[in-house]
């Protein structure tokens, strides 16, 4: 099947390209790769459209047992539903831009076989991640993507910063990961399977279930819930467990794009959408995803506006974006969420890749402070970071303003506290968005020249390989939104969906959306080109604001700079006491107290030998005295004890 | 009981033979050294064992019965014990060939004197009256103390024979006290006659039980228990190493069997007057037994500590006061008979330059400058510490067994425990040998010392195979004390 | 009766008063004759309680073999008491202690001695009436005790090889003419022949000093070689 | 038969009573046991403090023997007697030979092993 | 006789003490000698690798029982007999003994160059002691085997080893010994009880309440030591630190197994209401060797300190399983067990590859490996990958396994026993990153080679079942399933069979 093609073709490539990549060439090894990934997207989006537009049904190709244990049986089986179709699509296309891309950028890499097969490698997770038909199988594709980002962050394995970043990619996602693999372990018990199908069927039966912990007793669902959205949280760098995401970006720049912008880190809003039908019977937790959510979008955008490197920018943007799918899901809308999410893809792809172009052109240089004035020499990529910024920043008609509008609008119609909470975020958010925008496209292409002449020189539109993925993924920044928002949200959403997003009957979010007041839907234009404006002031009009600024607010630009101060607090609460700790069990815990008894325990018995040996002083006057003295004891224990 | 009416065959005097043909070998033997020129020592050893294996022999196939007016017994238990200690003196007349030779001993009273401490040995392993329990410690004593003075010019061997003399018969001293007492409760020394007296253990007198106690200790002596095992070491270790390794076994054989016999079977309704003794014994011998061998630098003193230990250990089996106690004990003897001559077989085998040495550092890369021996050694040394498959975990399994059975929780638990310290010392020998770094090779060992300790370590690595006839007759043998 | 009992007082003090002093003499010459005295008065004891045989022969070994050989030995190996006491002063407020508990528990245990119930027909050889008790000593050893009596001999047999083995020195402790050894000695052994060179020196011809002569071997006797130990 | 008839029997053969005996068995005893380790002199008085045991020991089976009227502890003695001048010699040789070596036989000085 | 129909699992015990004896009986020089040595331990334990996966075969996976059951009589009259056979629960260690006995080896083909016969020796005798202590069916055989392990386990560490050698191998040696004398006391207490020491017919016995607890304890001195659990974990460390690559292997392959096997043999279900009793205690345990000891591995400076105190990590795992008593965990410890047992003696590998190179196991003398030893960059990911339970690899399925089993009994048993999710993360990848990432600096590093043929031939079997394991797991637990649910039932019964009468004396 086609469907099955689409997953496994990236593994393919990916084995090819991994362990004869030296045997056949690099070369060879690109196009193994790219030409899997052409096949696998050929066939994704042929499933998506056989689907969705040619009245496919949804189903399981089921690939064989996987864990098998009494009750626990988890099988290796691809679900085939909308959800999944729509971003298997996705993910493909915008992998196999990645790659092509990759060709180029990664042109002058010592080992473009190995970044071939990792990024294959992480398109197979990503998928299976995407198609997955039961917890495991999801949480399989999740450490896989997991795995392939940490090779890939540290792909520069030479750079102790790219180290560090990787692990701690890894790391952090791993105490996500517990609360996932928690939450699958509750929904096992719960449900008594983590069959998707099954879960689905039983809500019914176990939503009134409940669960003791933490000194209370709760509803099951909401438990699951939150310990599901912990792992959504790692992964996709909620406020918390975000801190990985800027790091990231220590690895080459498709990665970045592919990985920590398209899609990896949306795989936590997949998973809730993925949930939907037991999320939308917890309330509770949703509040608990909106408002982490809405924290999100409104911390990250804030550290954005004043980074100095292209690339975290852009991170902490998707770190932003992501914040506003999760308050979509959080007020129930996740249609929204993902149609944020399928745009996201795109642009943000986009902007990274945009960025890596940026990159390329300026030999390595990722501050911005010394870029500017490049744009007329590269009027490609200024023209496609253009497209990115306006879909980012939610202009009509780019991609962005259809699928940020939504989650606004879901926001404010879900009528709850949460989503309120999340709206005014996401709102103020959508102002910052802008607002960083431009100031990156400003900073990176207007102005005078600052960086050295010798860059200067080389400065150069990149190859075509590069290109034109470029402009096919603007091309899809601005049009999907346009072209998909009604079928995702629109009256007849249930169409294209079908029950891969099944909502409670009490959940009218998508229908409330439509009726919002009509500030509520300017609003996010309104202060998006404030952003702007703002932006073209201090950045074009007037560039010495911004130093004066700093200088005046030095403390908030400081505590900004150093992203509220994140990294040097687990810093100092974790990594640093966690770290003596463990210096201090092992050699005082260990070393000294569990070791002292069993080491005591020998000295001491050497010690009694020597005391016991004394008594043999080898004079036969004392031996027999000794005897003596055992008889008379004996004699006494025989007359007292009797 | 007349002596007019008395015959010489209701006597049943048969029953002795193979005590009476091993007597007038032994004789024969001396004439025939005395009488001949030249050097005997070699020729007395060979018919010494010659007279061993006829003795053997005999034990095997003499009849069962109660003879000399009751003072003689010849039983499953006698004869498992006596064929125990027969192998064992066989094996120790075979070890000193050679060891004699080379320390200018040859001289044929050695295998003699050897030959009668194994009659007394026997006479107590047949022992049902006290008189014949003397009589048999004092025949086998006396040779021992000779013996292990036998390298006279030598002051370490004659300081060994004196303070095991002495020693001795102070333990013999409180020992025949002990039979006065009890000679004077009962008015007997017949074992028979004494468990029938004593089978209302209300009756028992305090003289009496302190007789028991003398007796014990004398007996205990013999056997080196704490805390009347002080002459252990230093004996062990300035006595001729076969001597040492004689009176490791044979001799601690016979009198463990003799005091189980005489616990078990005149004193055996008195078990609880005399039980916590011998745990506080046990307790005591297995604690220092394993704890002051630690420290030693000697390896026939640390023999002698091992010994102290394994005697404890036996010592459980003993208080358990049960059938199972005493196959046990009878298992665990001889599984301790023959790691211990084939220890001993090797420790003479450390010979350098033609001196022999004893400390355990000299043994330092043996597993490389004489694997065989290495290996041998080894062998004893986890079968010692009671690691299966060897032997030596055999005989602790039946002791503890036994202990476990009469619910003695805390005597097993301190005798698994002190085994485990006891392993140390044993595994410090099998590092010294294999760890450490090669020291020079020693002499070439003579073939009747591999021999010794091949059989000793054939046995050991293979008991476990097919123990049910050690263990069988065993059994039967502790079914006589308790049937 | 008073009699009796009054020669058992005496007895038994001048005993427990010898023994003490063969226990504390400072010569020990003086303690084996206190031995000798303690042993004529046990023998008295032993007397007084019906056991002539047993006297007489208490008197005849001890007396006369044991105590005469112990005699014997003390002055033969001609030890100098001069320090004495020390030990004694050491060990005995314990050792005194010791030996006091094991008097009292003796006292309490035989102070109230008493026979088992069964006493009586436990015994293996009442006196008969009417015979010595030498006589019937004699008819038990040579029947019911023939063994024990046997082993007896053995045990004196070990004492006497052991005596002898330990003791008994052959005259060889200086080196003696072995006659087949001398005549059996061959030039070869000894001698070397070597053509030598005119003019050539010892250095030169690699003669340093001559061969050692072999050892000559001594014929096996006891106490050759290994003096000592050095272990 | 009583065991007080065995006594009465006795009285006649013992003038004074068992107890008078095993009190100065008890007696002997220990003053043998003491000349062994109190005593720091030389060897050979341990030699005879071993001999006043033994003593002590044949007194008690006398005693015994009496009291109970039966033969049997005095046979006993006889090979106590018998084992005991066995001891004896070897006890000397051995402390014969040991003098040779050592130079000495005071107990003190039998120390070479220990430990 | 059985389903192999000759006695197969004899044959595979003591097939290798045939090998030994053959390697004993060469003479010549010392390279013959250890060359005759090398080749005759490897196709002995190849042959018995190979006759081992007629197990893999014919065992019955829908038989609960053992299978494979041979006896002989031993001391028939005492209730010891020679009995041997496999159920669910053993047969995979069977083949896990036979499989790594031929990698390790091959992997000791080089590193190990002096006294070769011995350690050929020894390990051909381990691998003996191993096979026969997982099929044995009588306790007195059981212990026979288990505590013969010692011997050759005390040598090869103390012979081969590193500088402090003697100290571990002492401290491996009498850490050991104390704690299964106990057991031996436990065991004499059964075979009194039940009047045999046969293990299915003890398996039926049900011991009296007060009686468990105290034969529970000292089981659990026994294999609490040699699991080894927290707190006497202490030897483990020392011991890796100071063997040979192979004795490690083996020692975190097999060796810790042999704790883990005897809960699951003895403990659960012949002692189910002491099992259940002392559960909490148990879980407290592990969960304290989970956080404690990944920590510790942590901080270390040594690499295969800091793989030993990993093995300990994921072995409180592997008890928190066992002792949920229910299927997942169970199973989940099974699996964790067999998986920890191919992962973490591959990790052993992987260091013994680069100490055979450089003779440093400091983490601080390494990095920048992967710019010359691709390979081995590779293997040792996929390694420290299974390690840190990614899924599709050996280590994650035991350890989910053993999550939702945990997560039966309690949420903060699961939480806290499944931090090693993040804490082996930090510390693998805190590995990782010193020796094979960053920029290769040390000169001594600079021509360092990658693996050998040989060293391939050693791993490849290893990624494979690595690989198999985590993606068709089933494959696997199908052998244990029928036993492991016999077991958890006769376990639910007995519980509930003793709270009935405890209900019936409350009622009376």
């Amino acid at each position: 099947m086609l469907y099955a093609v689409a997953v496994f073709a990236p593994l393919l490539g990916s084995v090819v390209a991994g362990f004869f990549g030296k045997a056949i060439g690099d070369r060879a090894a690109q196009a193994v790769t790219i030409l899997c990934m052409l096949l696998a997207s050929a066939c994704g989006v042929a499933s998506f459209v056989s689907l969705v537009y040619q009245g496919g049904t949804p189903g399981v190709v089921d690939l064989g047992t996987w864990v098998d244990a009494g009750s626990f049986h988890v099988s290796w089986a691809l679900r085939y539903d909308t959800l999944s179709a729509v971003m298997v699509a996705m993910v493909t296309c915008v992998a196999t831009l990645i790659h092509i891309y990759s060709v180029g950028y990664m042109s002058h890499d010592n080992s473009i076989a190995r970044f071939f097969s990792y990024l294959s490698l992480f398109t197979f997770a990503m998928l299976m991640l995407v198609t997955a038909d039961n917890l495991l199988q999801l949480f399989f594709g999740w450490e896989g993507v997991g795995l392939a980002s940490y090779l890939l962050i540290g792909f520069w394995y030479e750079k102790p910063s790219a180290c560090a970043a990787a692990m701690k990619a890894f790391i952090v996602n791993r105490i996500g990961d517990l609360g996932f693999a928690v939450g699958i372990a509750l929904v096992f018990f719960t449900f008594g399977s983590i069959q998707f199908g099954d879960i689905f069927a039983a809500i019914g039966q176990h939503s009134a279930d409940t669960y003791h912990v933490l000194g209370g007793t709760w509803p099951a669902f909401e438990v699951i819930g939150v310990l599901l959205f912990i792992g959504a949280m790692g992964k996709s760098a909620q406020l918390g467990l975000h801190v990985w995401l800027p790091d990231a970006m220590e690895g080459p720049t498709p990665v970045s794009a592919l990985i920590h912008a398209a899609t990896m880190v949306t795989a936590g809003v997949f998973l809730m959408a993925r949930m939907s039908p037991l999320l939308d019977h917890a309330p509770g937790a949703l509040a608990f995803v909106a408002v982490v959510g809405g924290s999100t979008a409104l911390f990250a955008a804030t550290i954005g506006c004043v980074q100095n490197d292209i690339k975290r920018v852009i991170a902490y943007s998707t770190c932003s974006q992501l914040g506003y799918m999760f308050v979509a899901a959080g007020v129930g809308a996740y249609q929204a969420s993902i149609f944020h999410l399928l745009t996201h893809a795109f642009f943000k792809a986009l902007l990274f890749m945009g960025a890596g172009s940026v990159i390329h052109a300026m030999s390595d240089e990722q501050d911005i402070r010394k870029m500017g004035g490049i744009w007329k020499k590269i009027p490609l990529t200024y023209t496609v970071m253009w497209i990115g910024s306006l879909a980012l920043g939610g202009v009509y008609p780019f991609a962005g303003y259809f699928s940020k509008d939504a989650i606004l609008e879901a926001a404010w119609a879900s009528d709850s506290a949460s989503g309120h909470y999340g709206f005014w975020c996401g709102l103020i958010a959508a102002f910052l968005t802008a607002f960083y925008s431009w100031r990156l496209l400003i900073l990176t292409f207007h102005g005078k020249p600052r960086a050295d002449h010798h860059t200067m020189e080389h400065v150069h539109e990149s190859p075509a390989v590069m290109t034109v993925p470029l402009i096919l993924l603007a091309i899809g920044a601005v049009v999907l939104g346009f072209l998909f928002r009604d079928q995702l949200l629109g009256e007849h959403w249930q169409a294209f969906w079908g029950q891969s997003i099944q909502i409670a009957a009490d959940n009218h979010v998508l229908h409330a959306m439509e009726e919002v007041p009509g500030w509520v839907a300017l609003a996010p234009s309104v202060l998006g080109f404030a952003g702007i404006a703002l932006a073209y002031f201090m950045y074009m009009a007037v560039p010495s604001l911004p130093g004066q600024l700093a200088s005046a607010f030095a403390p908030v630009y400081r505590f900004l700079l150093n992203k509220w101060y994140f990294d040097e607090l687990y810093d100092a609460v974790l990594v640093r006491p966690l770290m003596a700790l463990s210096r201090l069990l092992w050699q005082v815990g260990d070393a000294t107290l569990i070791d002292g008894i069993p080491n005591g325990m020998a000295s001491l018995t050497s010690d009694s030998s020597a005391q016991v040996v004394k008594v043999q002083t080898g004079s036969i006057a004392n031996y027999a005295f000794a005897m003596l003295i055992g008889v008379v004891a004996l004699i006494s224990v025989f007359l007292i004890f009797r | 009981m007349g002596g007019a009416a008395m015959t010489w065959m209701s006597l049943n005097w048969t029953l002795a033979l193979p005590e009476i043909v091993l007597s007038c070998c032994g004789m024969a033997i001396l004439i025939l050294g005395v009488v001949s020129r030249g050097n005997f020592f070699r020729l007395g050893c060979m018919l010494t064992v010659g007279a061993f294996l006829l003795t053997a022999m005999l034990v095997l196939s003499g009849a069962n019965g109660v003879g000399y007016s009751g003072l003689f017994v010849t039983d499953a238990y006698s004869v498992f014990v006596k064929l125990l200690v027969l192998a064992a003196a066989t094996l120790g007349v075979v070890m000193s060939l050679d060891y004699n030779e080379h320390e200018n001993l040859r001289r044929f009273e050695f295998p003699v004197l050897m030959l009668f401490s194994t009659v007394g040995m026997m006479l107590m392993a047949s022992a049902t009256s006290l008189m014949t329990m003397y009589m048999g410690v004092e025949l086998m004593s006396l040779s021992i103390y000779v013996l292990a003075a036998f390298a006279r010019d030598e002051l370490r061997s004659s300081e060994a024979g004196l303070k095991y003399f002495v020693l001795g018969s102070l333990a013999s001293g409180l020992l025949l006290y002990g039979v006065s007492l009890i000679y004077g409760f009962t008015g007997s020394m017949d074992f028979a006659l004494l468990a029938k007296a004593l089978s209302d253990p209300a009756s028992a007198s305090p003289g009496l039980v302190v007789g028991i106690v003398f007796v014990l200790s004398g007996l205990a002596l013999k056997v080196s228990a704490v805390p009347f095992h002080m002459w252990t070491p230093d004996v062990y270790e300035g006595a001729p190493t076969p001597v040492t390794a004689f009176m490791a076994s044979a001799p601690k054989v016979a009198a463990m069997a003799l005091l189980v016999r005489l616990m078990a079977s005149p004193f055996g309704h008195l078990l609880a007057q005399w039980q916590q003794l011998i745990v506080l014994m046990s307790i005591a011998s297995m604690l220092l037994g394993s704890l002051a061998a630690i420290g030693q630098r000697n390896f026939k003193r640390l023999m002698a500590y091992s010994s102290i230990g394994h005697m404890g250990y036996a010592l459980i089996g003993l208080a358990a006061g049960t059938q199972a106690g005493v196959r046990g004990v009878l298992i665990y003897l001889v599984t301790y008979v023959f790691m211990n001559i084939g220890t001993f077989a090797l420790i003479i085998a450390m010979r350098r330059r033609g001196r022999a040495v004893e400390g355990i550092t000299d043994l330092a890369g043996l597993g490389r400058t004489d694997p065989a021996m290495a290996l041998g050694l080894a062998v004893f040394m986890f079968s010692m510490a009671g690691i299966p498959p060897f032997s030596g975990f055999w005989g602790k399994y039946f002791i503890f067994t036994a202990a476990v059975q009469q619910g003695m929780w805390a005597l097993a638990v301190i005798g698994v425990l002190t085994s485990v310290i006891g392993a140390f010392y044993y595994i410090r020998i099998i590092k010294v040998m294999y760890f450490d770094a090669p020291d020079e090779a020693f002499d070439v060992r003579p073939a009747s010392l591999s021999f010794v300790a091949g059989v000793g370590g054939l046995f050991t690595t293979l008991f476990f195979l097919y123990p049910a006839p050690v263990v069988a007759a065993a059994e039967a043998a502790a079914k006589v004390l308790f049937g | 009766m008073m009699i009796a009992a009054l020669a058992f007082y005496v007895f038994a003090a001048i005993l427990i008063a010898s023994a003490a002093m063969v226990v504390s003499a400072r010569n020990p010459v003086h303690s084996v004759l206190f031995l000798i005295l303690a042993f004529f008065n046990a023998a008295a004891l032993f007397l007084l309680a019906g056991a002539e045989f047993l006297a007489m022969i208490l008197v005849i070994v001890y007396v006369g073999a044991v105590a005469v050989l112990f005699l014997f030995v003390v002055m033969m190996l001609d030890i100098n008491f001069s320090q004495l006491r020390e030990g004694f002063q050491r060990y005995a407020p314990v050792g005194a202690t010791i030996g006091v508990v094991l008097l009292a528990e003796l006292a309490i245990v035989l102070g109230g001695w008493k026979f088992a119930p069964g006493a009586a027909s436990l015994r293996f050889a009442p006196r008969a009436e009417g015979v010595h008790n030498t006589a019937q000593l004699g008819q038990l050893i040579y029947t019911h005790y023939i063994l024990l009596f046997q082993a007896s001999g053995l045990v004196l047999l070990v004492a006497m090889i052991g005596a002898i083995v330990l003791t008994l020195r052959d005259k060889t402790s200086s080196r003696h003419q072995v006659i087949a050894q001398q005549i059996g000695r061959m030039a070869g052994d000894t001698l070397e022949m070597m053509d030598v060179r005119s003019g050539a020196g010892v250095r030169e011809l690699g003669i340093i000093r001559p061969k050692p002569a072999p050892e000559p071997e001594v014929a096996a006797h006891d106490d050759h070689g290994h003096h000592g130990g050095g272990h | 038969m009583t065991i007080t008839d065995i006594m009465g029997e006795g009285t006649d053969m013992l003038a004074v009573g068992l107890g008078h005996y095993l009190a100065v068995s008890a007696i002997l005893l220990v003053l043998g046991i003491f000349g062994i380790f109190l005593n720091r002199k030389n060897v050979i008085v341990i030699l005879m403090s071993i001999e006043l045991m033994l003593l002590a020991v044949n007194l008690n089976l006398v005693a015994f023997s009496s009291a109970l009227d039966d033969l049997t502890g005095q046979v006993m003695a006889m090979f106590v007697l018998t084992v005991a001048a066995a001891e004896a010699a070897i006890g000397l040789a051995i402390v014969v030979i040991y003098f040779r070596n050592r130079g000495s036989i005071e107990v003190e000085d039998v120390n070479l092993m220990k430990g | 006789m059985n389903a192999a129909g000759f006695p197969l699992l004899s044959l595979l015990t003591f097939l290798p003490l045939a090998g030994a004896v053959v390697i004993m009986s060469v003479r010549g020089d010392e390279a013959t000698v250890a060359a005759n040595a090398r080749w005759t331990a490897l196709w002995t334990s190849l042959i018995v690798f190979a006759l081992s996966l007629i197990l893999w075969v014919r065992f019955d996976p829908s038989d609960p029982g053992f299978q494979f059951v041979e006896q002989a009589s031993w001391l028939p009259q005492w209730g010891i007999t020679y009995k041997m056979g496999v159920d669910g629960i053993s047969v995979l260690f069977v083949l896990l003994s036979t499989a790594l006995t031929p990698i390790c080896i091959l992997a000791s083909w080089e590193a190990i160059q002096t006294r070769v016969r011995e350690f050929m020796l020894s390990f051909l005798i381990l691998e003996t002691m191993m096979v026969g202590m997982f099929c044995a069916l009588d306790f007195v055989v059981f212990y026979m085997f288990f505590e013969g392990v010692l011997i050759p386990m005390y040598l090869i560490i103390g012979i081969w080893g590193g500088p402090r050698r003697v100290y571990a191998a002492i401290k491996f040696f009498l850490y050991t010994l104390a704690g299964s004398v106990l057991m031996l006391l436990a065991l004499l207490a059964m075979w009194y009880a039940a009047g045999t020491t046969d293990i299915p017919a003890l398996l039926k016995y049900s011991f009296p309440a007060s009686m468990q607890t105290w034969l529970f304890l000292a089981f659990f001195a026994s294999f609490a030591v040699k699991v080894p659990m927290w707190p006497v974990h202490t030897w483990l460390p020392d011991a890796h630190v100071e063997a040979p690559t192979a004795g490690s292997v083996i020692l975190a392959g097999v060796l810790l197994k042999m704790g883990a096997y005897g809960f699951l043999r003895f403990s659960v279900p012949m002692l189910p209401l002491a099992s259940a009793y002392f559960a909490p205690f148990i879980y407290t345990l592990s969960v304290v060797a989970v956080i404690y000891t990944s920590l510790v591995a942590l901080a270390q400076t040594d690499m295969k300190k800091l793989i030993a105190y990993s093995s300990v990590a994921h072995m409180g795992v592997v008890t928190i399983g066992i002792f949920t008593i229910n299927m997942q965990g169970v199973s989940g410890a099974l699996f964790q067990m067999l998986s920890h047992g191919v992962v973490s003696a591959a990790l052993f590998l992987c260091v013994g590859v680069i100490y055979d190179r450089m003779h440093t196991r400091e983490i601080a003398r390494y990095g920048g490996l992967a710019s010359r030893m691709p390979a081995y960059a590779f293997t040792f990911m996929l390694f420290t990958m299974a390690s840190v339970g990614l899924p599709g690899t050996a280590g994650f399925v035991g350890e989910v396994l053993v999550l939702i089993g945990a997560f039966k009994v309690s949420f903060w048993l699961a939480l806290l026993g499944s931090m090693g999710m993040i804490l082996g993360a930090a510390y693998m990848l805190y590995l990782y990153r010193r020796v094979v990432f960053g920029r290769l600096t040390k000169d001594e590093l600079k021509s360092i080679l990658d693996l050998s043929p040989r060293e391939i031939a050693v791993f490849a079997p290893l990624i494979i079942l690595t690989l198999w394991m985590g993606i068709y797991p089933s494959s696997f637990t199908s052998f244990w399933d029928a036993s492991v649910s016999a077991m958890v039932e006769h376990h639910q019964a007995a519980l509930l069979l003793h709270d009935t009468v405890k209900l019936a004396g409350v009622m009376k």
